[in-house]
C-alpha cells in the first residue's frame, strides 16, 4: 500500500489527468456551472427514509435547525453521519480521525440570508464508522460519472486510513446565483 | 461425529470423567445443514454502514424467506451473482488491523451450492468503496472475466482473469463510471459518462483498451441516468432520474439509444423513481417495473417507492400501477412467472410480491418478508 | 498462526495437561459432579434482558417451545445467536460454518420427560456473527475459572475460523438426576 | 488549512475552475477538534455482538454526556483505563481478512489525551476473546507490565513489559481465570480458581513464574464469584452470586480472605447481585455499590439490576436501596462526591446517577443518560 503523501498525490495527479484528458473533454466547464448553479428546491430535500431516522418528518432546510439535526441549511448534499453527533463539529473531525484528502461538493442555500453557498463536504476517516446521526440529502447530487457531485461513495479513499467514521460541511464559496 | 467426540472430550475433560452417564445414551453428533440443489435464492446485500467493515450478504430461500446462510462482504465490497449454479463473487477490502492499517482488495469467490469460501484473488486497491450498485462489479458474456469500477476518484476499470485467477489490467474511464457489458462480446463493456454519452471499451487479451465515446444519450443535468441497469434480451435498459427509460444497445463498437420511453409524463402528481436500484426487468415478458415516487423534485432521486409500476418495454405502455412498501432497491426472478422483490427502507426488511398472472391487471400480491439486515441496498434472486 | 490440526491438539493437550496438572487435583470429580447434578431450577430461566429480545417474557423451558425461541429446553445454559434462525438446525451449523472443536455444557431437564440431559454447546465459526435469535440463559453457567460451563467466552477459540457465528446445543447424555 | 485546500483542488477539479465565486469569501477550513484537558471521561465498551468484528469503545464526556470519541476494539478486545492522563490500553484480535483467516493478537495503546492510535505490541494468539470482564486484562502497580487472560480453553496469562514494547512470557493459571494484581509488589497477580482457592503468581524479569494455591476463599458451586472485582484501597473487593461481598488480600504470597460481609442474607424477596460487573467501590469512601436482582435463583446471575444497593465495607452496613435502571455493569467515580454510571441493558443506554451527600440517605438522582453503543457490557470513568 502506498504511503500517505505518494498516496495522495498519485490520486490528485491522476484526477488532473483524467480531468485532461477525459472530463474536461466530455463534461467541460459549462454543463456543470449551468447545472451547479441551478437554483435549489427546498422540496428536493425529502429525506431517504432508512437514512432518516434522526430527522423524519420535516421536507426543506430551516433557519433554526441546528447543525446536529439532517435539515440543517449546509447538509442538502450530504449522505452519512453528522460529525456534530460523533465529537467532531460541523467543520471539525473527531479529535483521532483524519480529515478526507478528497471531497465532494454540494451548493446549499442558507435560509438566514437566502444566498446559496458552495458546501464542501469532508469524511473524517480512519476509526469505527460512527453510526450517529444518519443523515441523506441529494439536492444535485448525481451518480459516479459526476463524482464530484457524488455522495454514495466512501470519500476516504485518498486517506492513508480509509475507515469512514463521519461527515463534515464546510463552506468553501459562494454559489453561482449568490456569485 | 468426530468433531462432536472431540468437543465432548473437550468439554468432559473437566469433568474428570462422568462416563456413567455417557453411556447410556447415543450423543447426537453436530455437522452442518444441507442446502438442496436448485434451491432458488435471494440476496439482500447489507452494507451494514454502522458496522461498515462488517458488510454481509443474507442469502435466503426465496420461496420460504428463511435464512440459508450469510456469506461477508467486509468494507462496502460489491457483490455479483452470475447465472444460477455459478459461484458467488464479491469484490472488497479487508483492513490489516479491521477498522484501520493498510488496506488490501481482492475478488473472493464463495460456492453457489454452499455458500463456502472458495477462493480469493488480489486486485488494485483504489476499488470504489461504494454503496452496493450492481453496475459496479459485472462479470463479461462468457464469465471469463470480472470488470471492478475504480475510484481515487479519477475513475478506471480493473479486468480480472478467472481462469487465470488474477487480474490482467486496468482502463481508464474517465469522467465516467459503471460497467455495462456487451452480451455477445466477452472483452467488451460500456460505461456510462458525465458529458451524457456512453463509453465503450474494447479490451485486449493483455488487459489493454481504450474507451470510445457514443454519440448524445442522455443529459445528466436534466435527465441523469440512474447507476444501475438491468438487461432486457441483449439491451440494458436504464431509469432516470426525470421518469424515463432509456434502452441501450452496447453491442456495437459505440453505444447506441434504441428507446427512449417516457413512463410519468402527463401523469398527476410529478412521479420519479426513486432509491439504489429503482428499476428490474423479466427479460422473458420484456415488462420493466419500477419504484416510483411522487412530489418528485430535484435531489428526490433516492426517495424510496410509493409504488411500483409495471412497463411493457415493447408496446412502451404503462401496464398498471401498484401501491407498494417504501422501496429502495428491487429486483424479479426471470421465467415465466415472475416474482418481484423489494427493499423496505423503513422496516429493514426484503418484501416477496407475487405479480398477477399476464393478460390479469396488475397487482402486486405480499406472500413473505424477511429481515434484509442494517442496511441492505441491493436485492438479488436466482 | 498455526494450522488447523496443530491448532486443534495443542489446544486439547493443553487442555488434559491443565486437567491433570490443575482441574482435576483443583476441582475434583466431586465437586463438578455435584454441582452439575443438581436439579433443575425453571425459576433460573429469567432471560439477561438486552440478549432478550427475540424471547421476552416467558421465564422457564415450557414443552410447547419450539427450537427458534430462547425458552426451548435445551438452551438452559445457551449465550448466543440460535443457529435455527441462521441457516442452522438445533444440532447443524449452516452450510457455510464450521463446527467449534470445543464446547461448554450444561444440564437441562426436557419438560417432555422431565429428565435431565447432558448438552453440549457447539459455536459455529468461521463466518460473520448471525445477529438473530440471541438468547441468553445460564443455569449452572459459571465464570471462567469453570471453563467447561462458561458461556461468556467465543467457543470457536480453538478453530482455525475463530469468528463467532452462532450456537447449536447437541444432547450428549444423560444427566446426573436422570443416571 | 492544507486539507482544505487539497480538498476543495480535488472537487474543484471536476467544476472546471469557478474561480470567481471562491474569491468571494474565505474558505472554511477543516481540522480535527481538541479535547480539553482534564476532562473526566466516561468509556463505554460495546461488544457490537451482531457484528463481532467491530466492538468498540463510546467515550463520552462524564459530566455533559457527550460523545468525544470512539476507540476501536476489533473482535471481542478487552478494555483497561488506569489512572487518569495515562494511556488507553486495548487487548484485541484481528482476522487477516475482517471475518475470515489467520488471527493476529496485540496489545494497543491509545492516547488517554486525544485518543489517537499510538501503536501495537504483538501478544500470542491465545488471548481469550470474552464478554468485556475487566479482571481479563489488567496492569501491575507500577503501570510497567499489562497482564493478559488466556484461554484455549487451558488458561494461562500473557505478561507484556511495556516499556519493552514486547511479551515476556506466559504463564498457566490452570483451573483458574481472571488477574488481579498486586497494589504494592509490581510482579505479583492473584487469580480465582475453580476450587474456591485464589492462586498467586509472582514472576521473574525473564516472565516465568509458579502458581501458589492459597486456602479455601470461596464455593464456586454454593457461592460463585463473579468474574470482576473493584478496588478498596490495597485490597480486591468481589461479589458473590449468592449475595456476599469477599474482601481479598492478594498482597501475601497466598492471598487471603479478610471480610466476608452477607449483604442479602436476611433480606426479604431472594436478592442476589447480577449482570457483568454488578459491583463497584468508591475508594475513599469505602461505599460498594451492587446491583441487585430480586427472586434470585441458580443461573439469575446475570439478570439485571432492580434496585443498587451501597454497602459501607468498613461497617459492614447495607446503607440503603435506590431503584436502578436495568443494569449489567456499573461503576463509580472516584474522589469525594462518587458519580455512579449504570448501563442499561433495556434501553442500551448509559445512565449517569448522582448520589446523595454522605450523611444523607442513600438516593440515586439521574443526571444524565446517552447511548452506550448496541450492547455495552463494560463501564469505566476516570
Amino acid at each position: 500500500m502506498l504511503g500517505f503523501v505518494d498516496r495522495l498525490f498519485r490520486s490528485l495527479d491522476t484526477v488532473a489527468e483524467a480531468s485532461s484528458r477525459g472530463m474536461a473533454k466530455r463534461v467541460g466547464r459549462r454543463s456543470v456551472l449551468h447545472w451547479v448553479g441551478t437554483a435549489a428546491v427546498g422540496g428536493a430535500m425529502v429525506p431517504m427514509l432508512p437514512f432518516n431516522r434522526a430527522g423524519m418528518g420535516t421536507a426543506r432546510a430551516q433557519a433554526e435547525k441546528t447543525d446536529v439535526e439532517c435539515e440543517y441549511w449546509r447538509y442538502c448534499a450530504l449522505d452519512g453521519f453528522l460529525c456534530t453527533c460523533c465529537g467532531g463539529s460541523v467543520t471539525s473531525c473527531p479529535s483521532n480521525a483524519q480529515v478526507s484528502k478528497v471531497t465532494w461538493v454540494g451548493t446549499c442555500q442558507n435560509p438566514a440570508d437566502s444566498k446559496e453557498y458552495l458546501i464542501s463536504y469532508n469524511d473524517c476517516c480512519g476509526v469505527p464508522s460512527c453510526g450517529k446521526c444518519l443523515c441523506n440529502f441529494n439536492l444535485r447530487e448525481r451518480p459516479g460519472y459526476r463524482m464530484g457531485v457524488h455522495n454514495d461513495i466512501n470519500w476516504c479513499m485518498a486517506n492513508e486510513g480509509t475507515n469512514y467514521h463521519c461527515t463534515v460541511a464546510a463552506v468553501v464559496g459562494l454559489g453561482q446565483s449568490g456569485g | 461425529m468426530r468433531s462432536t467426540f472431540l468437543a465432548c472430550a473437550a468439554a468432559l475433560t473437566f469433568f474428570g470423567s462422568p462416563a456413567l452417564s455417557q453411556e447410556e445414551i447415543q450423543p447426537e453428533t453436530v455437522g452442518n445443514v444441507t442446502i438442496p440443489a436448485g434451491t432458488e435464492m435471494l440476496f439482500s446485500v447489507d452494507l451494514s454502514l454502522n458496522h461498515v467493515v462488517d458488510g454481509r450478504v443474507y442469502v435466503l430461500d426465496a420461496k420460504t424467506m428463511k435464512l440459508l446462510g450469510i456469506i461477508p462482504t467486509a468494507s462496502l465490497g460489491m457483490v455479483h451473482i452470475p447465472i444460477p449454479g455459478s459461484d458467488i463473487y464479491v469484490a472488497t477490502s479487508h483492513l490489516a488491523r479491521t477498522t484501520r492499517g493498510p488496506r488490501a482488495d481482492f475478488v473472493e469467490v464463495y460456492s453457489g451450492a454452499d455458500l463456502t469460501f472458495k477462493e480469493e484473488i488480489p486486485i488494485s486497491t483504489n476499488r470504489a468503496q461504494a454503496l452496493n450498485y450492481r453496475s459496479l462489479f459485472w462479470s463479461s458474456s462468457d464469465q471469463k472475466y470480472l470488470f471492478v469500477q475504480n475510484a481515487t476518484p479519477a475513475t478506471s476499470v480493473s479486468i480480472v482473469d478467472l481462469p487465470a485467477k488474477k487480474q490482467i489490467g486496468e482502463i481508464p474511464n474517465p469522467g465516467c463510471y459503471g460497467i455495462f457489458p456487451s452480451f455477445k462480446t466477452p472483452t467488451r463493456f460500456a460505461t456510462t459518462c458525465g458529458d451524457g454519452t456512453f463509453g465503450t471499451i474494447d479490451f485486449k487479451a493483455d488487459g489493454t483498451g481504450e474507451m470510445k465515446a457514443s454519440g448524445p444519450i442522455f443529459d445528466a443535468d436534466a435527465d441523469a441516468l440512474f447507476s444501475g441497469a438491468f438487461q432486457w434480451g441483449e439491451k440494458w435498459v436504464f431509469a432516470s432520474y426525470g421518469g424515463n427509460i432509456y434502452v441501450v444497445d452496447v453491442e456495437g463498437d459505440t453505444a447506441t439509444l434504441t428507446e427512449k420511453i417516457p413512463v410519468s409524463a402527463g401523469v398527476e402528481g410529478d412521479w420519479r423513481p426513486g432509491g439504489y436500484q429503482p428499476i428490474a426487468v423479466n427479460s422473458a415478458t420484456g415488462i420493466a417495473y419500477l419504484g416510483m415516487h411522487s412530489k418528485g423534485t430535484e435531489g428526490s432521486h433516492k426517495n424510496p417507492a410509493e409504488e411500483i409500476w409495471a412497463v411493457d418495454l415493447a408496446s412502451k405502455k404503462v401496464l398498471g400501477r401498484a401501491p407498494s412498501v417504501p422501496s429502495i432497491a428491487m429486483t424479479v426472478s426471470q421465467g415465466e412467472t415472475p416474482v418481484l422483490f423489494a427493499l423496505d427502507a423503513l422496516k429493514a426488511e426484503v418484501v416477496r410480491y407475487e405479480i398477477s398472472a399476464a393478460g390479469q391487471p396488475f397487482a402486486l400480491t405480499p406472500a413473505g418478508t424477511a429481515s434484509s439486515g442494517d442496511l441492505a441496498d441491493q436485492v438479488e434472486v436466482r
